[in-house]
């Protein structure tokens, strides 16, 4: 870890919204790249990010779609730059190609996603939390990605940090899991020194050329980076490849290489996953709950333990990958599982997966558009613990 | 501050959410307190309904939304319509007196109507209605200090615009400070009639 | 009786001033009043003046307003809208 | 009197297109979509044209509107796609006229592939683009059309990308009728409307308009009525100007006129004309793919 | 059901690839527009309708590319025509959007995706099956859509019918799931007589104009169709929207809307789904399999019956909305599903998930480029029996 | 002996630029992509240039393998997005000669919109076509360049669409270098890469190339061969000629040489320009925004 | 037929699937029993190694692929390097005898050769050398009518080709009637050896 | 000596003829000879008339041919390829 280059830290507490602490948190995660394509409720952060770029040091284009600001990002990461693109469904949707090209490349970038009401053109100025599973399955082929999902302001900035982090640490591209109402959000925001903030960097190979082999790995899965311009002449193809970056057109290559891209993550998924707890222990009922969605079901919560009943909290910090052995765990000594979304059900699904028929879940769905009322979460909380 | 609950609401381009957002900041950052702001607004970038809605706290925020506001600004008659009789009892309404009329209270609230967009105009620029508004509300509420309010306009408007502002801005709070508040129908505020008469006019 | 008749739709108006710049000899005026958007509509001030050329009706791009030629009421009027 | 009440009065000539129940309109004061909704009312009311064969398919923006105000088959479809949906919508339905109407940002940024595909192919498409040089419905981003130096949300200190010349690039891609009016011409744009109408194969129609909202007031030229009096003030009529010669830049008139207007075989007559000579007695022609 | 337009279908005996059998079920069917974009395996498809249709009657274009294509169809079928599009995981990521519009705009289509190794570029000639959960979830929002995988070329001809036939029925995109073995793969092929070719016919209203509301639906929560040019002067929009089709941007439209759209399809889903089911009565171990898999399966079935095990089949020729029923119900009684597929573990997820805890789930993973050894299956049937 | 054998023979000048180890490549016999490489590989030999600091993008086709056959950073991405990739890529890393080197249906179908945003906004690229009238990786379907009435897979009884006149569509977006040559011109070729590599601002070069298989036998032309027979024979050099003379019709001689040179600022150069004239001294200019 | 497996392999541009097709669909459609036939092919249109693989039976196939054919048809020295070994014992594999090296032969495997690209070139197109295999596997395994193949030829050949591609297909089969097949690595198979020479005379 | 030399690897060699055609002293012909993929390179049937213009090296598509002027062996080596 190395601390952040000072230039793009507005230390300080601010009254941002959580479209504009997203963008502060890119530029203290060291993101002097953005390219993006307007669309509501995210525009917020690249127009943020284009008017603080020029004095920081760095680039922004707003590129004529989705398609290609999703492709620029990836281009200006292989030319040294730290990169992200921003947007909201209907432009997510268009970056499912690309996102599949930054797996199978293995560069790290972070792709934020303030989430509106769908499908299709929906409600382009209300909140839904209805692209978590696209996230994790809306490119074509087999893979395995990082998903946050910040529940503040705050959040917007740390996490944005944390996911440069992952991204750069694991070389995959990490979605940024925001919704309106947290995007569109104001509250304080509280920017540390750069000296406070932990970057990680990026995994540049110390071999010399005649070494370096583009996707040979070692312990942790993670082959090591080079940059257009240093002198390695190295190819980089979305075909399957060896360890050469050639592409290897064979099921050996094919079981080799994704098997690999999907471990890199399942099996760092402890170094990965953050979770928040509270009251677990003596739970009978457990609300997993993310994103905006996690402060609604805090004061079910509270609603309900004034009524008695014992609830904890698991607040997915990271829903992908998704916390499979916590939910394990938990499944085998609780009652139940209650999951409020904003989505007609969605990771309560990969909930139920995991409990494994040992504790019930209920989903507490809601189409979007608004958030929940603590009240509907507590219902459910109430009949859980029946 | 105990948690308080505001509604600014009005159309789009009235600067409905610059308003909540400089009694945000100024709770939160020129005060040291907590605001959390969230707001809803129509497809297109100006013209129908919007708002933003404030919660004031000393403690950090936990559940953003409001549910019954202490505090409604209401800028058009739309936002009046479907925002006052939310009103807790023993709130109170702030209105764009010529531009809302004011067909029921909620019992228990208070009604105080300035009219800000001609105060706005007569200040140079109808789009500071929102900061007429703003000073209006410091100094019928004394939610939040003068001062700190006064530095959240300053910190909030388009540099070069700042004058102009904090002039708006102490327009209202003086107009506020002044300004008796009803608490039943106020049959003497001269609103929706006088402008049926005007048009009936233009139309005949 | 003068050669158009000019209709204005207050409600609907955004007080653009289009109409009031660009009819040719000047019929009509803003406003001082609001209407219930806040936004000051046209008025008459030159009744007499008005030819019914519509091109306040063409530029009002609120559909607020339109003028017709006096005895020519039902132009317009597509026999195929259902 | 010279004014009437609404009750009494004639009808509004307008109304009879609009889905009146959906009014008043999204658009701001002053923006100048409206208005070339009113030409395009006005071109199909002189036309005296079966309004039940006309479809009209628009992108995502405020022009994208349109669609959703007009009372005729209507279609609001994905940011970009208005034209390959109305592509499909033609060539199951040719006696459909089929207009795309829709924003610069929506037609030319995103959706700028199909349009050049369109023209090559000459799909027989009349194509409206409301040119208010911003993306006006996600607040004023700089977009494909936006003059050098201007301010837009994503150009804070000033755009440094040249626009595109559109009838240029319209031509060059196959187009075979270009032109282009401001919201000041109402009378020459009902015209061109109704011209475009009658005709077939690709016919492109760029509309000048402003967007008080978010382009001119940030750049300091008023309001919505400033706009039209600097488009009267400052456009050119030069019917049949060479396209390369129709950049808008700073200091120079606008030129506005009919450009282009040639004619070359449409695609489904293209299509015709070739599947019939290769196939002779074995081609089924079908007009409409109705399915039933 | 009426019967089909002999005009499109070739009754008789063929050697065709399941490519070429789906273009002439889709004939037979009634599709007379296609629009398409090349992309290995499945160009095919497309080379041989715009061969067939000029003398069938009706129209193919070849768009700019998948975003093109995949609504120009949309456009075709407000014209009237049933019409369909053909693609390759690159291609479907980038359809991804319009898939979102079909399904919010109710629009009746088929989108044949003939699955190929992934993620990115991948593996252009070789198989894949891991596509499946992108079918279900690539485009951003809540929906449900229906997904069919053939395991044969006459399968291939048969279930694309099916396919347009569920799309009319319930107005749905319905995704062709096949994958490059079946597309390229060469075996008789009967088309029966056009007389013996059942046909849902499209649902237009018979209500006139003034009566007409777009989006009013009765007790199967499928509404009425009309097409451009009947009169009737409607709107469509991807936005969220009302009876009347007009936008409504609130949540409760949401609600009304987004669950409608669900419910078509999970409460209608006994009579979307078909199954192919053998020996589950008395079985231990049931293979759930879909597409080439299940022909790869029943080998390894036949081999440990061989071996004196009790092994069920159940094929899902339905994969989309899941059999979430029959998996529960076998759940309660057999000792284990095992699930081979082609891709890392995707459908093997819902039989976890439907299976909850009652029964063991094993996955038989395959990183695609080929399809499984029979022994491969074996050896974990046979574990699984144990 | 005037012909030796490969160990003693001096190196075969191509041979330092490919990965060897990769060669056999996939091209056809009479393939022309090949040799367009060649021209490609002499031009960087007679400009000495840095081979560290050229990187080669490449999208989805027979073309796009370019990219995976020579030594030099090289980047195969997606269908279409070879553009915007190397835009992202010269945005970051301005040191870097950036050749985008693909198909005609990679860079003028899917891609076709991501082609004239990057030559309007003077992107300093430079973009060589191998436009072979066809999608030869695909097996032979249409493309925009198909000429009208031509055979391809999905155009089975003959091309109804006109095709682009792609110097012209070049040049109206913006580009401010645009050329055309055929794989018979390899000289004229090698020439005028040297020169797109040693200027700035987004340039262009279509080069005319057989696909013996895929395109030349089904429409009956013959092989490779003849095909470069045919372009020698049917190539009219005229440099400098209007670019909406330059569309490629049957009968008609086949216009090459270079037809637009014009200096215009890039879009690097405007960025820079605009941010310091706005800002002045709180412009912050990094070069290149590698991250350590 | 007994369950038979087949493999027809060779370079892209050879016709290699084509000669699988026709095999199959003479079995299929010709004769009454059933055939699948899949394939495998490399990413570029021309050039790369290629094969087919046919299953042939009287009952439906149902597991699609082969697992070691009883017939190996190789027509070009990487597909016999890739595929021979495979073949199982009592099989046999027809080669292009001008392109393959006949290294190894697997035990019990009969081979037999063809100069089926000269044999095409005679006739006049050098396409039809997959015809003349085709032509040539008939005579040699007699799994499949001779009638069977030549309809199943015309049938799958471009218009105006058929007769070019029926005398292909008889050269191949009378070929194959005259042909003797060798049990042996067959010394005397003037293959690779030969071209070496020539090459050495052009490269010196 | 004459002066150019050319070299062709022949097992590279797809036989297209692009070399024996463009060759502008006819220095090379097609052998009837098959290389292992079965194509038929070119061979040298006039020595003494290569100039070494290195035309055939840039036609060839295949890299498989190459020519260099005689006395200039080292041309084209680059210094910086790694
Ligand atoms: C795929 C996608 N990307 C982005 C958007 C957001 N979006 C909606 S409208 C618009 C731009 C509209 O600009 P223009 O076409 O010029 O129309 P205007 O509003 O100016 O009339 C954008 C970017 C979207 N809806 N879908
Ligand atoms: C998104 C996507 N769509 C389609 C394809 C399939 N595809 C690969 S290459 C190609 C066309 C190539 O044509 P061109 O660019 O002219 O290259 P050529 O092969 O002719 O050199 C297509 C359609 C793909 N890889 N990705
Ligand atoms: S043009 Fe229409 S909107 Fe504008 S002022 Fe006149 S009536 Fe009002
Ligand atoms: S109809 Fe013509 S004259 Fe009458 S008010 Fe309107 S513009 Fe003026
Ligand atoms: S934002 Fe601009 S384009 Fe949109 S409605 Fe307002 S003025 Fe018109
Ligand atoms: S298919 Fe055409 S473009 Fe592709 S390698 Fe062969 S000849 Fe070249
Ligand atoms: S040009 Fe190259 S591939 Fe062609 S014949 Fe000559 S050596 Fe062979
Ligand atoms: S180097 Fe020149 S002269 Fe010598 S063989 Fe090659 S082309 Fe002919
Ligand atoms: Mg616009
Ligand atoms: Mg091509």
């Amino acid at each position: 870890m190395i601390t952040a280059d000072p230039k793009g830290v507005l230390t300080g507490a601010h009254f941002i919204d959580g479209d504009q602490a997203c963008t502060e948190g890119c530029l203290a995660a060291g993101a002097r790249f953005a390219a993006g394509y307007p669309i509501t409720p995210s525009t917020e952060v690249v127009e943020r990010f284009a008017r603080r770029i020029p004095t920081v040091g760095g680039r922004f284009i707003q590129m004529e779609d989705e398609l290609a600001s999703s492709i620029a990002i990836l281009g200006a990461v292989w030319g040294g730059a730290k990169a992200f693109t921003v947007t909201s469904g209907p432009g997510f949707s268009l970056m499912m190609e690309h996102l599949g090209l930054a797996v199978m490349t293995e560069t790290p970038c972070v792709i934020v996603n303030v989430q509106r009401g769908g499908p299709s053109t929906g409600l382009p100025t209300l909140p839904g939390q209805a692209d978590m599973m696209q996230a994790r399955w809306g490119s074509h082929g087999d893979y395995e990605i990082i998903a946050l999902s910040p529940q503040s302001p705050q959040e917007c900035f740390d996490l944005s940090i944390t996911a440069f982090n992952l991204s750069e640490q694991f070389r995959v591209p990490v979605l940024f899991m925001m919704d309106e109402v947290v995007g569109h959000m104001t509250e304080k925001v509280i920017i540390p020194p750069a000296e406070e903030i932990e970057i990680y960097p990026r995994r540049l190979t110390v071999k010399p050329p005649e070494e370096y082999l583009p996707y040979a790995v070692d312990g942790d899965l993670v082959p090591e980076m080079v940059h257009a311009g240093m002198g390695y002449r190295f190819h980089i193809t979305g075909l399957t490849h060896d360890e050469r970056g050639y592409p290897a057109m064979n099921p050996e290559a094919q079981d080799k290489l994704i098997r690999r891209l999907k471990d890199k993550i399942l099996e760092n998924a402890d170094r990965i996953i953050t979770l928040e707890e509270e009251g677990l222990d003596s739970a009978d009922v457990v609300v997993v709950s993310y994103g905006i969605t996690a402060r609604v079901a805090q004061r079910a919560i509270e609603l309900a333990r004034a009524k008695g009943l014992k609830v904890g909290k698991l607040r997915l910090v990271t829903v992908w990958p998704f916390p499979e052995q916590k939910i394990r765990d938990l499944a085998g000594r609780v009652r139940a599982f209650v999951v409020p979304e904003l989505n007609l059900g969605q990771i309560v699904r990969e909930v139920e997966r995991c409990a494994a028929g040992q504790a019930r879940v209920i989903s507490v769905p809601h189409a979007g558009g608004s958030v929940h009322r603590p009240e509907q979460i507590l219902e459910r909380i109430e009949e859980a613990a029946k | 501050m105990a948690l308080t609950e505001l509604r600014v609401a009005g159309f789009g381009g009235q600067g409905v959410i610059l308003a909540g957002m400089i009694i945000g900041k100024a709770a939160s950052i020129f005060e040291n307190g907590y605001a959390t702001l969230t707001q809803s607004f129509g497809p297109e970038a100006r013209g129908s309904a919007c708002s933003a809605q404030l919660v004031l706290s000393d403690e950090p925020v936990l559940y953003p939304y409001i549910t019954q506001p202490h505090i409604l600004i209401a800028m058009s008659q739309d936002a009046y319509n479907k925002f006052a009789t939310d009103v807790r009892p023993g709130g109170i309404v702030l209105i764009e007196e010529e531009l809302v009329r004011v067909s029921e209270i909620p019992p228990g609230v208070k009604i105080c109507g300035i009219p800000a967009t001609r105060l706005a105009e007569q200040i140079g620029k109808r789009l500071v209605l929102n900061i007429v508004m703003v000073g209006f509300f410091g100094a019928v509420t004394k939610l939040i200090d003068r001062e700190a309010l006064r530095k959240a306009v300053a910190d909030s408007v388009p540099p070069g615009t700042t004058e102009m502002n904090l002039q708006a801005f102490d327009r209202g709070y003086e107009y506020g400070l002044e300004s008796r508040c009803a608490e039943q129908l106020p049959e003497s505020l001269p609103v929706e009639r006088g402008l049926e008469g005007q048009f009936a006019g233009s139309e005949s | 009786m003068p050669k158009g008749t000019v209709t204005i739709i207050a409600e609907r108006c955004k007080g653009c001033g289009f109409c009031v710049e660009f009819c040719p000899t000047k019929v009509l005026e803003l406003s001082t009043a609001f209407n219930s958007k806040g936004y000051h509509p046209p008025h008459v001030v030159a009744p007499e003046k008005c030819s019914g050329c519509d091109l306040c009706g063409m530029y009002c791009p609120d559909f607020a307003i339109y003028g017709v030629k006096n005895g020519n009421a039902s132009s317009g009027e597509d026999k195929k809208n259902k | 009197m010279a004014t009437t009440t609404c009750e009494i009065a004639p009808a509004n000539p307008v109304e009879q297109f609009l889905r009146t129940d959906r009014i008043p309109h999204i658009w701001c004061p002053g923006c100048g979509i409206g208005t070339s909704v009113n030409c395009f009312t006005r071109a199909l009311i002189e036309l005296d044209a079966d309004l039940d064969k006309i479809a009209v398919v628009s992108g995502i923006g405020c022009s994208g509107r349109v669609a959703g105000y007009l009372k005729l088959d209507s279609f609001h479809t994905t940011h970009g796609r208005a034209i390959p949906f109305a592509t499909g919508l033609k060539l199951a339905r040719p006696e459909l006229t089929v207009v795309v109407y829709s924003g610069d940002g929506d037609l030319f940024a995103i959706g700028g592939n199909h349009f050049i595909h369109a023209a090559r192919r000459n799909i027989d498409l009349k194509v409206i683009c409301i040119n208010n040089f911003i993306y006006g419905m996600t607040g004023g981003q700089v977009a494909p059309t936006t003059p050098v130096s201007a301010i837009a949300t994503t150009t804070p200190f000033g755009s440094f990308e040249p626009p595109f010349n559109l009838p240029q690039l319209a031509e060059a891609a196959g187009a075979t009728f270009v032109a282009r009016w401001t919201t000041y011409h109402v009378r020459q744009l009902t015209r061109t409307i109704k011209e475009m109408l009658k005709r077939k194969g690709f016919s492109f129609i760029e509309v000048l308009s402003p967007c008080p909202t978010l382009f001119q007031r940030r750049n300091k030229q008023g309001d919505g009525l400033a706009a039209m009096k600097m488009y009267k003030q400052l456009s050119k009529t030069r019917n049949g100007a060479p396209t390369a010669e129709t950049a808008i830049e700073q200091g120079k008139p606008i030129i506005v006129g009919k450009f282009v207007d040639i004619e070359r075989p449409s695609y489904l007559g293209s299509m015709e004309q070739m599947l019939s000579s290769r196939l002779g007695d074995r081609y089924v022609h079908v007009e409409n793919l109705e399915w039933h």
